[in-house]
């Protein structure tokens, strides 16, 4: 949103009357309406690391801070995604590395990597499939969210997640992750962080529309002189692999997945399913077929 | 969290059973498995009674904010979308205003302590703006100066100062000065401005 | 592991080689390890045992021959004593205890655990009808829900392979086939072990020898299968376990596989076996079996911490795309 | 400008600045400008999380940005690159300057009128040739002798004289070429550190997006205030600015990026020493300035906008002492405090120390944390005789007498320290309504919308009713001393349940009213001298203009098809005027310079200035108005019609400042106070004009000092505001940056053996502090005058309160500072650093 959206105009008073009906379209510039499906597109190459999305993220869904300890990692005191931090900013420094000199390294986002993770939202998502109280659902958003008053913290979903985001909460006992900010779905307003993002890195909106705008700026960027700009879990991109089919929440990265703590090529767990079974079967039905072999021929 | 007896949770298992929602063919991967508390839910910001205009309290950008409130205390701060300059963004300082004005480690009575003494004691309000008052009148008593040696008038104190200002309002700002330095007289004044 | 790009669909990857050069967030994983312990390693046998002997329950009364009565009630109770022993660890491992009915809310035939608690609850209620049949005299009721319990007991020695390797940790989920067979087979070496003893226990040699052949057979099996899981595994980029894990490994084959082959065929050869060292072996085999899950639970646990090995498996040049495994053998 | 200008951009500098982490949402219109293909620069010490977003990162050492910008200037009058039509109308370019006038290429470092027993300069000889030239800034008077003023004539009496050949050898032009001569790129690269050709590559970028059809805009903040040349730095991107023609157009400008939610408003109705509300220059003993008559004839300057200054002055007399205030009795004029000298915060912590001080009161400032020589200022804070502090959380300022410095290494005890301490719990913005004035001058209001806490009280509460019950004591008194008390206008309505003062109820004071029946003024055009109208600050004059309008309240801001200035969103002194000077985007003629880069322009037919902003400059003046010089033309009357800054006295962009400032008339590199290495263009090694105040308690350390081999600077981070009081004592942004910590570059953590969270012990002559390392390579050394220089960095957020805590990197700082402003210099100090923890743990 690079202007002030022409409903704005309809709020002059100093004192409202209550949420702004449809506040997404104001700062999203779209209204969210049930049955469409939704997503994040995080253009890492606009992330200046201020993590006003972590926590945007924690005062909106009042998790708890639980970190009193640096960690040496740049400015990543976070580490990673959990049961209580559901944005984690990454920050990768490239200078020094293979001889990369601040003033020499191509410009733009080359030096100093940041970068917005947050859960996948997958179209096939693991967890879900693998949640077998069926708290993990897909809503009516097309989002993936986890209901607390269902989970009974089996933590199935924890090591299905290809990309490490959902975890089990030592405090209650229960699944958390990142909802998409369902309530505020429901609400007509944009979720949390992306409402907060300064330079509109975390973009939420309707996903076919993220992924054309997404396209459109990866052109743009090779453009103007960053060759290395692709995007990860956007349909037919890396990240979207393995029978995931795609990632709601997808990113547009300078740099190999890894970089960033995400896998090149994950999978969809539940394909492994079947060959599991079917070779346990097979294996339980042979060994079936030796026993009575072997008990008749005792007998005889 | 409510302790449910075993009738109340195998009605809300019933209630909540989707294998039937199943076999009527809803999706085991979403309709089957919401539940009523994913139907129901809305976001806190709707029960709000009062949403006012603020501006961040933090840096000299000026984002606005709308404060949500509930029978007088706040449940939620956002940026305001109506605003040319941060069109509802925040930074994460302007993100955490909530938890600011909720933080445990807010003050809320007037601490005192006395000379030498090693620890404070909860005072009256009325009783520590009484005390500073004669102590502010007896100091610029102590050190007004109305004219220098060589006869120039100055009418100051260099006994009583204040300092702060960066963060407060204008409103506040013009009465320090012109109670401190057109009441008082006091020379010292000074504010963040220079840090 | 040199690769080759695979197209990335439009645009391709970045500039930067295509092959995966050990790069890592600060060493941090990648994935989350499941939040498991002991207990889970513990149901998987139990589940595997329970299981098999059921499996060997209905084929000793399908033959008819009253010699296998006694090991036919050893199994039933066996598997009831398995399967509640089972049900109860998987309880006390949930972090939210009280909601474990949930587990029967829904059923989700993508989800190897959904699947696995409605196979739990059915072979638990089907062999204790069958056990009922011996205590209370129901006899009609017990020779009924023996054969749909058998079946549900195929499905307790595999379905908790197919759990772990439903996941994405690296060491469970790098060869999904083999981790099933497994499974498979440690259960029905240790449903066979723990038949033989009851045997040697009854004085019934005759059945206690051909349940040894048994035993032997699977136990020969498992070890091939786990070997050959265990190398696929490597090949895919599984780091090859050190220090401590890597004596955990040794110790489960070894008592799991090296010592009861050894002392079965010890049996074999001899003209009159003793039953002292069938004791043995089988004692051997549901040790080792026990140590060889918790072993499996482990390694899976700390591969999920190395970034490394996630990363290597999930390189698009594993041909990922293919069978939607991760690249497995 | 304002900030959302700063997308209309094609090239945007951010130097002195580290935009993206301290001010996320201003750079939120620099991504813009850059998504839209704008170039952005980077000039900073470190390489930052605003370098990351740069297409080029200039690594520029800490204290040698006048090199930088010196080289600048040099390059676009060598290459002629300068806006030749802009400059030559709207510059003092081709103004003569006195014969007297010596640079410091002839004098070696000082310019021409130094005195070497005051330690200051005369400006007789920087005046315009035959001419003296009044201060633009009202608080800066010019130090003149007094035998100077005879043969001078005043600006109203003629033109300032000038050549439009340029050929002149005391022309301004020519005067630049010789000061910036020796600013070529090698100088630059050996006194900066900045290769030679990513200085080309800046040079480049500036120069291709100046000019009629594109324009660069400059944000700056405290990276270049804090230093003993901070004002010149600001004058050396001036002078650059206004050669480029990137001022008052869209897109251009110089965006100051304040630190504090409403330090502009603090500087603007100061709770400053040196100042009086809307920047009229507080009386001073030393100066012509005894009586109301004497203060107004030596404050008014004869020419330009300030010629109304008696207006103002007088206004603010009436407001402060409303009735009281007569002609007979001066307006209460002696009843204002008079200055003896510098009573900033440097001093003041001085002045703590020696005793001179006995009684201060705290208003949401952190001065053990924020203050230069923090050791120096908690011994102070012992030696008041009462303290008291108001914040919402318990400060280290609050609780220094048994956590601080003097109690854990001074040796005391709290029974040894005799301050009198008041904690006072304050509420914060949402709990008291209220105006800030941010950035770029916006006055925006904010409401009440729930109650503080207990006790908690807004400052206009405390202030109020400390008022009133000094009011009431001092009710008997008939000393002359008291009358000021007793006539201070104080009778605020309060409402009923806390007795919290109306805030709106000042705001209308601050607008100004007419005394005979209170109206409101709709603008400081209103204010007289006679004393009929009172005004507490006349640049916020029409924030108020009619009952029932607060402008501050407003909420209208353009739609995306809008002109863009949201001129109906709350209100911008003065006038609601957006962007300053903005009659320099019409060409002296009053047509835009270009389509592109269209703002305000002549309208022959209504006889007015229109556009998208309001016009900063008379409305109805046509562009070709000339003054006619035969009579004695005043104020206004003397600012021609193709002389678009107004507050000056020839109404030109000085860029040579004939007066105004203490340490010369251009900008001129020297080395910070404390620098490891000698000024290599001049003898002089640092600001001659410098303010100093060794004392035993002060120590500095010397040149290129061996003890104290690297460079260290002080900064702040996105995830900590300032004092770190607020945002440590929330645990979602303590948790973010948890502790404290150096940045120590990877090259030197080698060589001492320095590992990430390893403990290090930082050391100046003030103190000593550990604190926990970064190594990182985003500090490079740097070549410099040909030495290698470390370079470490140290958020100076962090103290002993709230969930992150750590040592305070101020108790490192000295006391030093820049003549103009007495603003310290914490940018750019020298420290020495080894691994290693202080002897005992302190935390």
């Amino acid at each position: 949103m690079t202007s002030v959206h022409p409903r704005a105009l309809d709020f002059p008073q100093p004192f409202l009357d209550g949420v702004i009906p449809d506040e997404a379209e104001l700062t999203a510039g779209e209204r969210v309406e049930a049955g469409k499906s939704y997503g994040f597109f995080t253009d890492t190459t606009l992330c200046i690391g201020c993590k006003a999305c972590e926590v945007a993220c924690k005062e909106w869904n009042n998790l708890p801070a639980d970190k009193d300890r640096m960690t040496g990692d740049s400015y990543d005191n976070t580490g990673a995604l959990s049961a209580h931090t559901w944005r984690h900013v990454a920050f990768i420094e490239r200078i020094g590395r293979r001889g990369g000199d601040s003033t020499t390294m191509p410009p733009y986002q080359s030096n100093w990597l940041m970068m917005s993770d947050v859960c996948k939202h997958c179209h096939n998502a693991p967890c879900l499939e693998a949640c077998p109280t069926g708290a993990i659902f897909r809503t009516e958003f097309d989002t993936v969210v986890v209901q607390t008053d269902i989970c009974n913290g089996c933590g199935y979903c924890v090591p299905a997640c290809p990309f490490g985001v959902v975890e089990v909460s030592d405090q209650d006992g229960k699944a958390h992750k990142c909802t998409l900010c369902y309530d505020r779905l429901k609400g007509g307003l944009e979720p949390a962080c992306a409402k907060a993002c300064p330079t509109d890195s975390i973009q939420f909106g309707e996903l076919s529309g993220l992924v054309t705008r997404a396209q459109t700026r990866v052109f743009e960027l090779h453009a103007q002189g960053q060759p290395a700009a692709y995007l990860y879990g956007a349909p037919e991109t890396p990240g979207a692999t393995g029978g995931l089919d795609w990632l709601n929440c997808f990113f547009l990265l300078t740099e190999r997945p890894e970089v960033y703590n995400l896998p090149a090529a994950p999978s969809r767990a539940a394909n492994r399913v079947r060959p599991a079974l079917a070779a346990g079967l097979a294996t339980a039905g042979l060994l079936t077929l030796a026993a009575a072999a072997l008990m008749r021929g005792g007998r005889a | 969290m409510r302790r449910r007896g075993p009738v109340a949770r195998s009605r809300n298992f019933f209630r909540e059973w989707s294998i039937p929602r199943q076999l009527a063919g809803r999706d085991a991967m979403a309709e089957a498995a919401r539940s009523r508390m994913s139907e129901t839910l809305r976001p806190r910001l709707e029960r709000a009674d009062k949403v006012g205009s603020s501006i961040c309290p933090y840096c000299a950008v000026g984002c606005a904010q709308l404060i949500y409130a509930r029978n007088g205390r706040p449940i939620a701060v956002e940026g305001d979308p109506r605003s040319p300059i941060n069109q509802g963004t925040l930074c994460p300082k302007g993100a955490a205003t909530l938890d600011w004005m909720t933080s445990p480690r807010r003050l809320s009575r007037v601490l005192y302590r006395a000379p030498h003494s090693d620890r404070w004691e909860e005072r009256p309000l009325d009783w520590a703006m009484d005390r500073i008052a004669r102590l502010v009148k007896r100091t610029r008593d102590e050190t007004f100066v109305e004219r220098l040696p060589d006869g120039t008038v100055v009418n100051h104190t260099l006994g009583l100062g204040a300092l702060g200002g960066a963060t407060l309002d204008n409103e506040e700002n013009y009465l320090i000065k012109k109670l401190f330095s057109g009441g008082l007289g006091a020379a010292w004044i000074e504010n963040q401005a220079r840090v | 592991m040199s690769g080759h790009p695979l197209p990335y669909g439009r645009p391709n990857m970045p500039a930067a080689p295509a092959a995966y050069r050990g790069e890592t967030y600060y060493g941090r994983a990648a994935v989350k390890h499941s939040p498991w312990d002991w207990r889970i390693g513990a149901y998987m046998f139990a589940a595997g045992m329970a299981g098999g002997s059921q499996i060997l329950a209905a084929l000793g009364e399908a033959s008819k021959d009253r010699r296998w009565d006694g090991m036919v009630r050893n199994a039933r109770t066996v598997a009831v004593v398995n399967a509640t022993v089972g049900g109860l660890l998987l309880i006390s491992d949930l972090k939210t205890p009280n909601r474990w009915y949930n587990m029967l809310r829904i059923f989700r035939p993508t989800s190897p655990m959904s699947m696995g608690s409605f196979v739990l609850t059915g072979f638990g209620t089907l062999s204790a009808a069958t056990l009922a049949g011996h205590a209370l005299g129901w006899r009609r009721a017990a020779r009924a829900a023996q054969v749909p319990a058998a079946l549900a007991g195929v499905g307790m020695t595999t379905y908790t392979g197919a759990l772990l390797a439903a996941t994405s940790t690296p060491a469970w989920s790098a060869s999904p086939r083999l981790l099933g067979a497994r499974t498979a087979s440690a259960g029905m070496a240790s449903a066979a072990a723990a038949l033989a003893l009851g045997e040697r226990a009854g004085g019934r040699g005759g059945t206690g020898q051909t349940l040894d052949r048994l035993a032997l057979l699977a136990t020969g099996l498992d070890l091939a299968l786990s070997l050959t899981a265990d190398a696929s595994k490597n090949r895919a980029g599984v780091e090859a376990p050190r220090g401590g894990e890597r004596m955990r490994r040794l110790s489960a084959y070894a008592l799991a596989h090296a010592l009861p082959l050894g002392l079965y065929a010890l049996n074999a050869g001899v003209r009159r076996p003793s039953p002292g060292v069938s004791v043995a072996a089988a004692l051997s085999v549901l040790v080792g079996q026990a140590l060889m899950r918790g072993h499996l639970l482990q390694s899976g646990q700390r591969s999920a911490t190395r970034p490394g090995d996630y990363f290597r498996l999930t390189q698009p040049s594993r041909g990922v795309q293919r069978i939607g495994g991760a690249g497995d053998a | 400008m304002p900030q959302w200008d700063l997308a209309n951009a094609d090239c945007i500098v951010v130097m002195g600045s580290n935009m993206a982490e301290n001010h996320p949402i201003a750079f939120r219109f620099v991504m813009q400008a850059k998504t839209r293909g704008a170039t952005l620069i980077h000039g900073d010490p470190r390489f930052t999380r605003t370098s990351a977003m740069a297409d080029i990162y200039a690594p520029v050492r800490a204290g040698s940005d006048i090199a930088f910008l010196g080289g600048l200037i040099r390059h676009v009058l060598e290459n002629d690159l300068w806006f030749r039509e802009f400059a030559m109308s709207f510059t003092n370019l081709s103004t003569i300057i006195h014969e007297g006038y010596r640079d410091p290429e002839d004098l070696d470092g000082h310019f021409s009128g130094w005195d070497e027993d005051e330690q200051t300069y005369l400006a007789d000889t920087w005046q315009y040739e035959g001419q003296h030239v009044p201060s633009s800034l009202a608080e800066h008077h010019v130090l003149t002798t007094e035998s100077f003023a005879e043969e001078v004539r005043d600006m109203s009496e003629g033109p300032p004289p000038n050549d439009p050949s340029l050929q002149h050898p005391r022309c301004v032009y020519q005067i630049l070429r010789r000061h910036y001569a020796r600013y070529t790129p090698d100088m630059v690269e050996r006194v900066t550190g900045c290769p030679r050709d990513v200085f080309a590559k800046v040079a480049d970028a500036l120069c291709r997006n100046s000019g009629r059809e594109r324009t660069t805009g400059f944000c700056y903040a405290v990276g270049w205030t804090h230093h003993s040349t901070g004002v010149q730095i600001i004058r050396a991107a001036a002078i650059l600015q206004a050669l480029l023609g990137n001022v008052g157009r869209p897109g251009g400008g110089i965006l100051a990026l304040r630190g504090h939610t409403s330090i502009q408003g603090s500087t603007d109705i100061p709770t400053l020493y040196d100042m009086l509300p809307g920047y009229l220059p507080q009386p001073h003993a030393f100066k012509p300035h005894a009586t109301l008559k004497d203060y107004l004839a030596t404050e008014q300057s004869p020419t330009g906008w300030w010629f109304s200054f008696p207006d103002y002055a007088v206004s603010l007399l009436k407001a402060w002492y409303g009735a009281a205030a007569d002609e007979a009795g001066d307006f209460g004029y002696s009843w204002i405090p008079k200055m003896v000298g510098d009573h900033s915060q440097l001093p003041m912590t001085m002045a703590m120390a020696d005793g001179v001080l006995r009684g201060l009161v705290v208003l949401g400032q952190n001065p053990v944390i924020g203050g230069s020589n923090s050791r120096l200022v908690q011994e102070g804070l012992g030696r008041l005789e009462w303290l008291v502090v108001r914040d919402f959380t318990e400060t280290e300022t609050a609780s220094f007498w048994y956590a601080g410095d003097p109690v854990r290494n001074g040796g005391l005890q709290p029974a040894d320290i005799a301050t009198e301490v008041f904690l006072m719990p304050a509420s914060i913005t949402g709990e008291k309504a209220g105006s800030f004035t941010n950035t770029h001058r916006l006055v925006q209001w904010h409401e009440q919308v729930v109650d503080s806490p207990g006790d908690s009280r807004s400052e206009t509460w405390f202030v109020y009713h400390l008022g009133r019950r000094l009011k009431e004591l001092y009710a008997g008194s008939d000393r002359a001393r008291d009358q000021p008390i007793q006539a201070l206008t104080w009778d605020y309505p309060v409402e009923a349940r806390r007795q919290e003062p109306d805030a709106e109820a000042v705001l209308k004071e601050i607008n100004g009213y007419r005394v005979a029946d209170g109206a409101l003024l709709s603008s400081f055009k209103d204010t007289r001298a006679d004393g009929s109208t009172a005004c507490g600050c006349w640049i916020y004059s029409g924030v108020f203009p009619r009952e029932g309008f607060n402008k501050a309240r407003e909420r209208r801001p353009d739609g995306p098809d809008g002109p863009g200035m949201h001129l109906g969103w709350a209100f911008a002194w003065p006038n609601n005027r957006r962007i300053l000077g903005n009659r320099a985007s019409a060409d002296p003629d009053g047509r835009p310079w270009s389509e592109r880069k269209r703002l305000m322009w002549w309208e022959p037919a209504e006889g007015r200035w229109v556009g998208a902003d309001e016009i900063d400059f008379e409305e109805t003046k046509a562009p070709d108005y000339r003054p006619d010089w035969s009579g004695n033309v005043k104020g206004m009357e003397a600012i021609g019609g193709h002389e678009p800054f107004i507050m000056i006295a020839d109404g030109r962009a000085a860029l040579f400042a004939p007066s105004g400032l203490e340490d010369g008339p251009l900008p001129t590199h020297y080395e910070p106070f404390e620098s490891p290495i000698h000024n290599p263009l001049y003898k002089a090694q640092s600001n001659p004009a410098a303010k100093l105040w060794p004392r035993l308690d002060n120590t500095y350390h010397d040149e290129a000092d061996p003890r104290f081999p690297h460079v260290l600077t002080t900064y702040r981070l996105t995830e900590h505001h300032s004092g770190g009081s607020p945002t440590r004592s929330v645990p979602v942004t303590a948790e973010l940056q948890p502790e404290g910590f150096a940045e120590i570059p990877s090259e030197l953590a080698q060589r001492l053996g320095i590992r990430s969270l390893d403990w290090v012990v930082l050391s100046t002559l003030r103190g000593e502090v550990q604190t926990r390392a970064l190594v990182t390579d985003r500090l490079r050394p740097f070549r410099v005058d040909g030495r290698v220089v470390h370079q470490i960095g140290m958020p100076w957020h962090f103290g002993w309160e709230g969930y992150a805590t750590g040592d305070i990197a101020n108790v490192l700082t000295s006391i030093v500072a820049d003549p103009n402003t007495s603003m310290h210099e914490n940018k750019a100090l020298t420290c020495a650093l080894r691994k290693g923890r202080l002897k005992e743990v302190r935390r």
